[in-house]
């Protein structure tokens, strides 16, 4: 009980912070919204009325109160640009990146757990190299170059996949859903790549550290099948750091997903982020930063069930 | 026996405990009470002699230790130097720290890996500033080494250079380093290999004779013990069970725990195999909840209801000291066990 | 009698490669096991007897390192002839190992009763229930309380004497031929490793297994063992029946170390310590491992390896000094 | 002791097992290249400005990597935006180390600021890094500058992560305690054990953060929010981008793509064989 | 706004592809109020759906649209316009001339958007007929029915009339249109689908169904319309891009005039700036040529130096001419000033892709004059800002659309004008320019305008560097587009799209 109070008083913190130091941050950006949505016959008495519109004539510390008023009320408030609720505009982005975070996670967990135990066990063969060096590899693609690539292949090239959106506009029922991941297999491939190496890297390391230690050359000693050994006795250990590493990814990777959404123009959250730090778009920025921010927090509980699920330690203390 | 120190008992001692306590909480996130490492411990060292605590693992040596030098600060209860209190305001009084030194149980961790065997020795001198430069600091450094039987030459090598025995004595040239009154050593043989430990333990006792340090020696080697220390304290859950003349408590011991700790050490004679053992049942309990009353009480064939409700002090039992309901009678008792 | 010893090994050999150096840990051990009897290997830290258990057990298969021996037998097997799948068979089920520290050796994700019954899934092949309801028996058999309880519960929910009693418990589960216990109370309080020694001769008496214990602590292989093997620097120096080993040690090596044990009734002044210290297993010098730090070293022992030969004396006492002879009769003069 | 002695030093087994490990090595020698070519990018390859007649030529013998739609040889903008990747990666990572180093040291030593500053450490961490750094490098003004500070702002807390796990597995340890004992004041023991015990780790850290530094350098200036003036691998890929040219002209995206992931793959792969080669458990 | 998984369409019998046409655009509709929202991308798809009463032709002239005839009164104090009687809101109510005074007098009332500042002149605008609208005005004001015709989008009043504020009205369901085609659903970050109206007066459009889909990034965009996915880029090319596209069979270009230009303004509050010679001296220190030719690829004509640009060929002044590309004349200019070692910093903005390709090419060429140019590139905001701040040295940026002259000269260059960034105060060119705007004909208009281009032109007021030729890419599946100027209108203009059919 005490514990699952700490958790929660731990997320509000973070929530807190995160709305704290993006509020402050949105307001230091040069200009304001006005003269964003400058137009060349716009009067000095026109801006101060709009800007009054907007509330932003009034003192930083009353608006920072508002807001965090406001938020207590799950108000985000209304966007500036697009005359209606930051909670509709991040709402409907929103899902768009969960299907693409959590496909791309989920991926990448079902595709690096064999290889960081492929690469373990040939710890230092050709096999663990070749892993690695594709590993890190990946790892290294910068988001943009990777995304024009594979467009231009497998798009444009062999047209085995469509250019950019979520969605087909004629799909219904089952084509709907067809069409989704149609179009969800490059920007999730994209993700996939770049998430993997570390991934796999962090597998490895602690896959190698699991396999020498005490219980498992205790398993071989009962005269476990090797494969079991592997599976059973050493990789349960090893994933307890993993887990903790795709936690902390699945937070952070709604966020991350800015450069892949613009480029494969996929409708998510990122992109709305990118869009509204160039419309100055204070309440759409700020809300999307609580959502990020819920995110985090809910990709740590996610993480600690899961730790439970795998560490009895936990469990059972 | 080791030599006795002279007829101390009378004088003042360099060192005192009274109603030492010391729990440790876990973590922010731990559920569960307090560890109680340390429950109410009363000591004294006297000038040039040596105190030997025995006692399990983890009923309270080490932080007992720490406490004694005032790198762990009493819940209750405090340590006083010649007198003076550890815990003035502010810490440590800096002259206290310097006659005051530890010898640690594992002597490769207890040195830095990065720094070579001069810099660990001087770092002492370099604290208290007691060297005038850097030649005098070589010098004294030197001094220290051939003290406990390492060659001066080899002080610009890394620990890891040195085997075990080796080791320790750097620690132990780091302890004498500023010249300290008490030395508490912590378990100081226990990492050693069975060839070397001898040599440190005759190193110890002939570093006390020459320089008449007094000593805090814990292990729970109860031979090694019994071969240094002119008294023993032999510790239960992180309480004394039994302190007095080393002679006396392991030759006739008060309390039953004692008793059984002498009777389950494993003796290196194969002609003594079927000899008669004390086997206790069970493990010890948690210090997290000690048991109420005698905390012996769960393990002990003698206990009684009182046992469970009534906690026995410390009192004199004949030359010695032991905190048991059925002090005396187990003293006379194990007479007759003896003899069969 | 023509039962073949448990087990036999003949000029064991393990070499470790690391950072482009051979360190040869074990260097031509001899091992013979009887039914029922308890050796006891004794010997410093890194002399080699972990290795030489796990080489046993063959549980050295990392690459980097090279087991080699000129016979190894199991209760007339040969394990040398075996495949692979052969000998991972006989583990845990023929010969069993007992490990120093319960905590690290204990899966910490799985339930003991898991980690008991793979025993009986691996090699009976019974089913999952079949195989709690066993490991409830072998839990109950080394005195754990309420056993059937407490078999879903995980290792750090025991205590230290408890976790060392699972390991026995996994240890006998399949009454093997050959119990290899390496240290397997040196964590141990002495009250509780008491329990475990007196737990471990029991099951041996009942069972008949013949048990290795490797142990560094003299007290420890005085108490239980009928044979001792003393090992210094990757090589059997000294073995024999217990008793008589400890009477009349004929390698100077296990002298000194009975010399130097503080004793209880007679508290000396001064202990009798070895010099020097036990040679790193890289770099051993070539005649006798213990020469350097000997005091009857001649110059024959700094150029000639003493081979380990029967000694006339006692029954089955080997040694490998080029001085036992003299050492012996001076302790008989 | 002749046996101990001619054991080598923890350093030394870790540099004769990193020698062994040809990924680490080869690493090293392509960061020593780059670092080359970048301190000597002026003798290389003239700055590139101005514009050329050859416009959106491919790679030739005349212009290696091609020429972008003003003219400019391709090669020379990765030779020159060499040197401003990795200064930013570089100045980036040292700033954030320096800040972790500070920040990790003091949440494991002092344990009243444990707490704190841990929870300050997890928070900024859960902060969305891109994001946040699109806003302050817009907030600033795009500068090589900016861009370090942006950079190593959003950096710090993995390093002082990393740093305090390192210092804190040092703090229990007996010789911190024996330094206490001597009498060492609080500042003495960071000074002399716990800075130099967190230094192997935070080699680590500096390959890492440095090639993440790159990488985050490249975002920014991919957004357009790179220093105009000077030409980095990003600028070079935003200039592509923005000419519209990603799809067709491949070789102005191909070749600062290649660099940045020559840059990110050593050093990711140095740093890798390193905490193998000190990890000496498993160095068989 | 639909949800992923939910099925997408409304049902019934799908549109063959070629009944279908996708245009690509790099942003979302942010407004749907016509009257506030004033974003590129907004206009696309609001035109379609609210007349104005004008359009343009390719040289700039008003063409009509809602509007058949517009004229001023004798004295310029009023003017009329006739409205076509055919055109019907999408509920069924006809527009009518209500609508559009309702439209304008709002604007007027509630004072926002861009019309506000281009109807200062309006006193009352009046519903004369259902088909006849008057407005009378307080000066005569000659630019004023080519700015309500062109700029002012016009709204149904009985839907409007409605909000409490129509400027806080966001319009965004259930619209009432009235062009070529109606908004029938939104995936916002994906796409707007819009269905053609069965008799639309000027003609019922072709096409059946036009499909908006967002691309943020122009490379991905190319890609679409090069995979088929799109048939339009309603966004203009780069330069670059529209010169590797010629290549491609698949893809015709439509060159359309900006009504815009390129300039350099130098801020002459600033010293050494206020010297004339100063200006002309870094006048003479730009490659005119090189910017034209490298930087746009050739997809620009010349402006002669002059804010009467080629676009608009009725106000042209042909006897402009380019300042010559002539360091050593710069240098000697600024020996006269008694300038030396002139650092100037330029603002512009860095995601315009043009001016981020010639900034530099400025920034060298001043060079070879001795001048240093600093650039700065900024975040869009952070430009707006210093622009407006009027917080540099020298500014690098564009015009989008200066449709007429008089008006817009007077914006840029009047005293205290709201774009004035330079801060060009002089009486003289004010005096001009007012003379322009009280004229009620081009011809009267003319020869201020053009004098008071010139001076700008010598004063180095504004350096205009070229007028560029915007390349709107679509496939060649389709045809029968109706190009007008300008960004804002090209090929994705209501009269345009209601023309576009199938190829062959
Ligand atoms: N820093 C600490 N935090 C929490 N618990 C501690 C700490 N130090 C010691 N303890 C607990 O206090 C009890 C006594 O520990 P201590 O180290 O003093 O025992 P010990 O007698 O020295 O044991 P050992 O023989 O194993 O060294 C143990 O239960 C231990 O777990
Ligand atoms: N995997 C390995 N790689 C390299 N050297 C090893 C390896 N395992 C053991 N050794 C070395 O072999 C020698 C013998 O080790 P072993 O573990 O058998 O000693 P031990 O007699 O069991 O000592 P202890 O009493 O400390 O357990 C040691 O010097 C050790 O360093
Ligand atoms: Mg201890
Ligand atoms: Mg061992």
């Amino acid at each position: 009980m005490r514990f699952i109070g700490l958790r929660l008083a731990r997320g509000l913190l973070t929530l807190w912070f995160a709305v704290t130091v993006t509020f402050f941050l949105v307001r230091l950006l040069p200009g304001d919204p006005v003269t964003a949505v400058a137009d060349p016959n716009m009067t000095e008495a026109l801006r101060q009325k709009l800007l009054a519109d907007f509330g932003l004539d009034k003192p930083l510390a009353a608006q920072y109160l508002d807001y965090l008023g406001q938020l207590l009320h799950g108000n985000l408030g209304m966007s500036f640009r697009q005359s209606i609720p930051v909670t509709t505009v991040l709402m409907e982005r929103l899902p768009w990146t969960l299907i693409l975070t959590v496909s791309a996670m989920v991926v990448t967990i079902v595709l690096g757990i064999p290889l960081g135990v492929l690469a373990a066990t040939r710890a230092r063969g050709w096999v663990d190299r070749v892993i690695q060096i594709t590993g890190v590899t990946a790892q290294s693609l910068f988001v943009p170059s990777v995304g024009i690539f594979l467009m231009y292949l497998l798009g444009v090239w062999l047209r085995w996949f469509p250019i950019g959106g979520a969605v087909d506009l004629d799909a219904t029922g089952f084509a709907a859903t067809l069409s989704m991941l149609h179009h969800l297999v490059l920007p999730c491939l994209s993700l996939v790549l770049i998430q993997l190496g570390g991934y796999v890297l962090t597998m490895r390391t602690t896959l190698i550290e699991a396999l020498g230690e005490d219980y498992v050359s205790l398993a071989k000693a009962k005269g476990v099948r090797p494969g079991t050994v592997v599976w059973k006795h050493a990789l349960r250990n090893a994933l307890l750091p993993t887990t903790t590493i795709a936690g902390l990814q699945l937070g952070t990777l709604v966020g991350g997903a800015v450069l892949t959404e613009t480029i494969y123009a996929y409708p998510g959250v990122g992109r709305a982020i990118y869009e509204a730090v160039g419309q100055l778009d204070f309440p759409v920025l700020q809300g999307a930063f609580v959502l990020l921010a819920a995110a985090v927090v809910a990709a740590n509980l996610i993480t600690d069930v899961a730790y439970g699920i795998l560490d009895p330690r936990v469990r059972t203390s | 026996m080791p030599p006795s120190p002279d007829p101390v008992q009378k004088r003042e001692p360099v060192l005192r405990a009274s109603g030492l306590h010391k729990s440790y909480r876990g973590g922010m996130l731990s559920r569960g009470g307090a560890v109680r490492a340390v429950a109410g411990v009363d000591l004294e060292l006297h000038a040039g002699e040596t105190l030997g605590i025995v006692g399990e693992s983890g009923c309270g040596k080490s932080t007992l230790a720490r406490m004694l030098v005032g790198l762990e600060r009493p819940d209750q209860g405090e340590v006083t130097f010649r007198g003076r209190p550890f815990f003035a305001r502010g810490g440590v009084p800096r002259d206290i720290r310097r006659r005051v030194q530890m010898v640690f149980q594992d002597p490769l961790t207890s040195l830095n890996p990065r720094m070579t065997v001069h810099d660990i020795v001087a770092e002492p001198l370099r604290v208290h500033r007691l060297s005038p430069d850097a030649r005098a600091m070589r010098e004294r450094v030197g001094e220290l080494l051939t003290l406990v039987g390492l060659s001066p030459d080899r002080m610009n090598r890394f620990p890891h250079e040195f085997s075990g025995g080796q080791r320790q004595r750097i620690g132990i040239a780091r302890a004498l380093a500023t010249e300290p009154d008490v030395i508490v050593c912590d378990e100081p043989v226990s990492a050693l290999d069975m060839s070397v430990q001898a040599q440190v333990v005759n190193l110890f006792a002939e570093l006390q004779r020459t320089l008449g340090v007094a000593l805090v020696f814990i292990a729970h080697d109860l031979a090694v013990v019994r071969h240094v220390s002119h008294r023993v304290g032999v510790m239960y859950l992180g309480r004394l069970a039994e302190l007095g003349p080393a002679g006396q408590v392991y030759g006739a011991p008060a309390h039953p725990y004692t008793m059984a700790l002498l009777s389950a050490a494993p003796v290196p004679k194969p002609r003594l195999r079927g000899r008669s053992r004390i086997m206790l049942a069970g493990d010890p309990p948690s210090p997290v909840a000690p048991p109420p009353g005698c905390r012996f009480h769960t393990r002990c064939w003698k206990a009684a209801p009182r046992c469970a409700e009534e906690e026995p002090v410390l009192e004199a039992v004949g030359a010695h000291y032991a905190a048991c309901h059925f002090a005396e009678r187990a003293a006379s008792a194990e007479k007759g066990a003896a003899a069969l | 009698m023509s039962e073949p010893p448990v087990l036999e090994i003949r000029d064991l050999h393990v070499t470790f490669t690391a950072h482009g150096r051979e360190i040869p840990a074990v260097r031509g051990v001899d091992l013979t096991i009887e039914r029922g009897q308890t050796l006891a290997l004794l010997g410093e830290s890194g002399s080699g007897k972990s290795v030489t258990a796990k080489a046993i057990m063959g549980l050295l298969d990392r690459p980097g390192t090279r087991v080699r021996s000129a016979a190894a037998r199991l209760g007339g097997r040969d394990l040398l002839a075996m495949s692979e799948e052969e000998r991972r068979a006989l583990r845990g089920s023929a010969m069993t190992l007992v490990f120093q520290d319960a905590l690290s050796a204990l899966n910490p994700v799985l339930s003991i009763g898991d980690q008991i019954g793979e025993l009986f899934r691996v090699h009976l092949g019974v089913s999952r229930r079949q195989a709690r309801a066993r490991s409830i028996e072998m839990l109950t058999l080394v005195g754990i309380p309420a056993a059937a309880k407490r078999v879903d519960d995980y290792p750090h929910q025991f205590s230290g004497g408890m976790r060392q009693r699972i390991l026995v418990a996994m240890a006998v589960a399949l009454e093997p031929d050959l119990i290899i216990a390496d240290e397997p109370t040196t964590a141990l309080d002495v009250t509780v490793q008491a329990q475990i020694l007196e737990l471990i001769d029991r099951l041996r008496r009942d069972l008949g297994t013949a048990v290795l214990l490797i142990t560094h602590d003299l007290g420890v292989a005085a108490e239980v063992s009928d044979r001792v093997a003393v090992m210094y620097a990757g090589r059997i120096v000294e073995s024999g029946e217990a008793g008589e080993l400890y009477d009349l040690p004929a390698h100077p090596y296990t002298a000194a170390l009975l010399a130097a044990i503080p004793d209880l009734d007679a508290p000396a002044s001064e202990l009798r310590a070895i010099p020097g210290a036990p040679p790193s297993p890289a770099q051993v010098p070539p005649g006798c491992s213990f020469a350097p730090r000997c005091d009857r070293a001649s110059e024959v022992c700094r150029t000639t390896r003493p081979p380990l030969i029967p000694l006339a004396t006692g029954s089955g006492r080997y040694a490998a000094c080029h001085h036992s002879e003299e050492m012996l009769d001076a302790a008989l003069a | 002791m002749t046996a101990a002695a001619v054991e080598l030093t923890p350093r030394l087994r870790t540099w004769s097992a990193f020698r062994r490990n040809p990924l680490g090595v080869a690493s090293a020698i392509v960061l020593v290249l780059l670092a080359l070519v970048a301190v000597c990018a002026p003798l290389i390859a003239p700055f590139p400005e101005g514009y050329g007649a050859d416009t959106s030529q491919p790679p030739s013998a005349a212009h290696w990597f091609g020429t972008d739609d003003i003219g400019q040889d391709v090669f020379a903008q990765v030779v020159w935006g060499t040197r401003v990747s990795m200064a930013v990666g570089v100045s980036a990572s040292v700033l954030a180390i320096v800040i972790g180093l500070l920040i990790g040291v003091s949440a494991a030593y002092f344990r009243r600021l444990d707490t704190p500053l841990g929870v300050l450490v997890d928070l900024s961490l859960s902060l969305p890094v891109l994001p946040l750094m699109i806003l302050v490098a817009a907030l600033a003004g795009p500068s090589v500058r900016t861009l370090a500070v942006v950079i190593a702002l959003f950096s710090w807390p993995e390093v002082a992560r990393v740093v305090r796990s390192q210092a804190i597995a040092i703090v229990p340890m007996p010789f911190v305690s024996a330094a206490k004992v001597v009498g060492g004041s609080s500042l003495w023991i960071v000074r002399k054990h716990l800075l130099p015990g967190v230094i192997p780790v935070v080699g680590v850290s500096v390959v890492l953060t440095t090639s993440r530094a790159v990488l985050a350098e490249a975002g920014l200036s991919f957004l357009g929010l790179g220093d105009p003036n000077s030409w980095s691998w990003g600028t070079i890929l935003h200039k592509a981008q923005q000419s519209g040219a990603l799809a067709t002209a491949w070789w102005t995206t191909l070749f600062p793509s290649l660099a940045i992931l020559l840059l990110v793959v050593s050093t990711t792969l140095l740093s890798v064989a390193y905490n193998d080669a000190r990890d000496h458990r498993n160095s068989s | 706004p639909s949800v992923p998984g939910s099925s997408g369409s409304s049902g019934g019998q799908q549109p063959a592809p070629s009944d279908r046409l996708t245009i690509g655009t790099t942003a979302d509709v942010l407004n749907y109020n016509p009257l506030v929202g004033n974003s590129r991308t907004d206009s696309w798809v609001t035109n379609l759906m609210y007349p104005h009463l004008t359009q343009m032709d390719m040289t700039g002239k008003r063409v009509p649209y809602l509007a058949t005839e517009w004229s001023y009164a004798e004295d310029g104090k009023s003017a009329t316009v006739r409205l076509r009687d055919d055109m019907k809101w999408s509920d069924g109510k006809p527009v009518t001339a209500d609508d559009v005074v309702f439209s304008v007098m709002t604007v007027k009332k509630e004072n926002f958007g861009v019309v506000a500042g281009l109807i200062t002149a309006l006193d009352e605008a009046v519903a004369v007929s259902p088909t006849e609208v008057r407005f009378d005005l307080t000066r005569p004001d000659g630019t004023f029915l080519d700015n309500v015709g062109f700029w002012l989008p016009v709204v149904p009043k009985h839907v409007f009339e409605k909000a409490p504020s129509v400027q806080k009205f966001a319009n965004d369901s259930d619209w009432v249109s009235a062009g070529p085609f109606k908004l029938t659903k939104v995936e916002r970050g994906q796409r707007y689908v819009m269905e053609r109206v069965d008799g639309f007066g000027p003609g019922t459009p072709a096409v059946k169904e036009v499909v908006f889909r967002v691309f943020p990034d122009v490379n991905t965009e190319v890609l679409a319309l090069r995979n088929g996915e799109i048939d339009v880029i309603g966004n203009v090319l780069p330069p670059a891009t529209a010169a590797e596209l010629k290549n491609d069979p698949s893809v015709k270009q439509e060159q359309i005039p900006s009504l815009g230009w390129a300039h350099l303004q130098y801020n002459v509050k600033r010293k050494p700036l206020d010297d004339v010679r100063v200006r002309q001296a870094l006048a003479h220190a730009v490659d005119y040529e090189a910017i034209r030719n490298i930087a746009l690829k050739g997809y620009a004509k010349s402006s002669n130096s002059s804010v009467l640009t080629p676009s608009l060929p009725e106000w042209a002044d042909p006897a402009s001419k380019e300042y010559t590309f002539d360091p050593a004349l710069s240098k000697q200019l600024l020996a006269q000033a008694g300038v030396s070692d002139l650092s100037l910093s330029m603002i512009y903005d860095q995601a315009d892709p043009n001016i981020a390709r010639w900034a530099p090419m400025v920034r060298d060429s001043a060079k070879q004059a001795g001048i240093t140019i600093k650039l700065q590139g900024l975040e869009r905001n952070t430009y707006v800002d210093k622009s407006l701040k009027h917080d540099f040295d020298i500014y690098a940026g564009s015009w989008a659309i200066m449709d007429n002259p008089p008006a817009n000269l007077g914006l840029a260059f009047k005293t205290g004008g709201y774009i004035n960034y330079g801060q060009v105060s002089d009486p003289k060119l004010d005096a001009l320019i007012d003379q322009a705007q009280k004229a009620l004909s081009v011809e009267e208009a003319k020869p201020p305008i053009q004098e008071a281009a010139r001076l700008i032109r010598d004063q180095v007021y504004d350096n205009v560097l070229y007028v560029e030729t915007f390349n709107v890419a679509h496939n060649t599946k389709w045809t029968g587009f109706k190009p007008m100027p300008s960004e804002l209108l090209s090929i994705v203009n209501p009269l345009s799209l209601a023309a576009a059919k199938p190829a062959g």
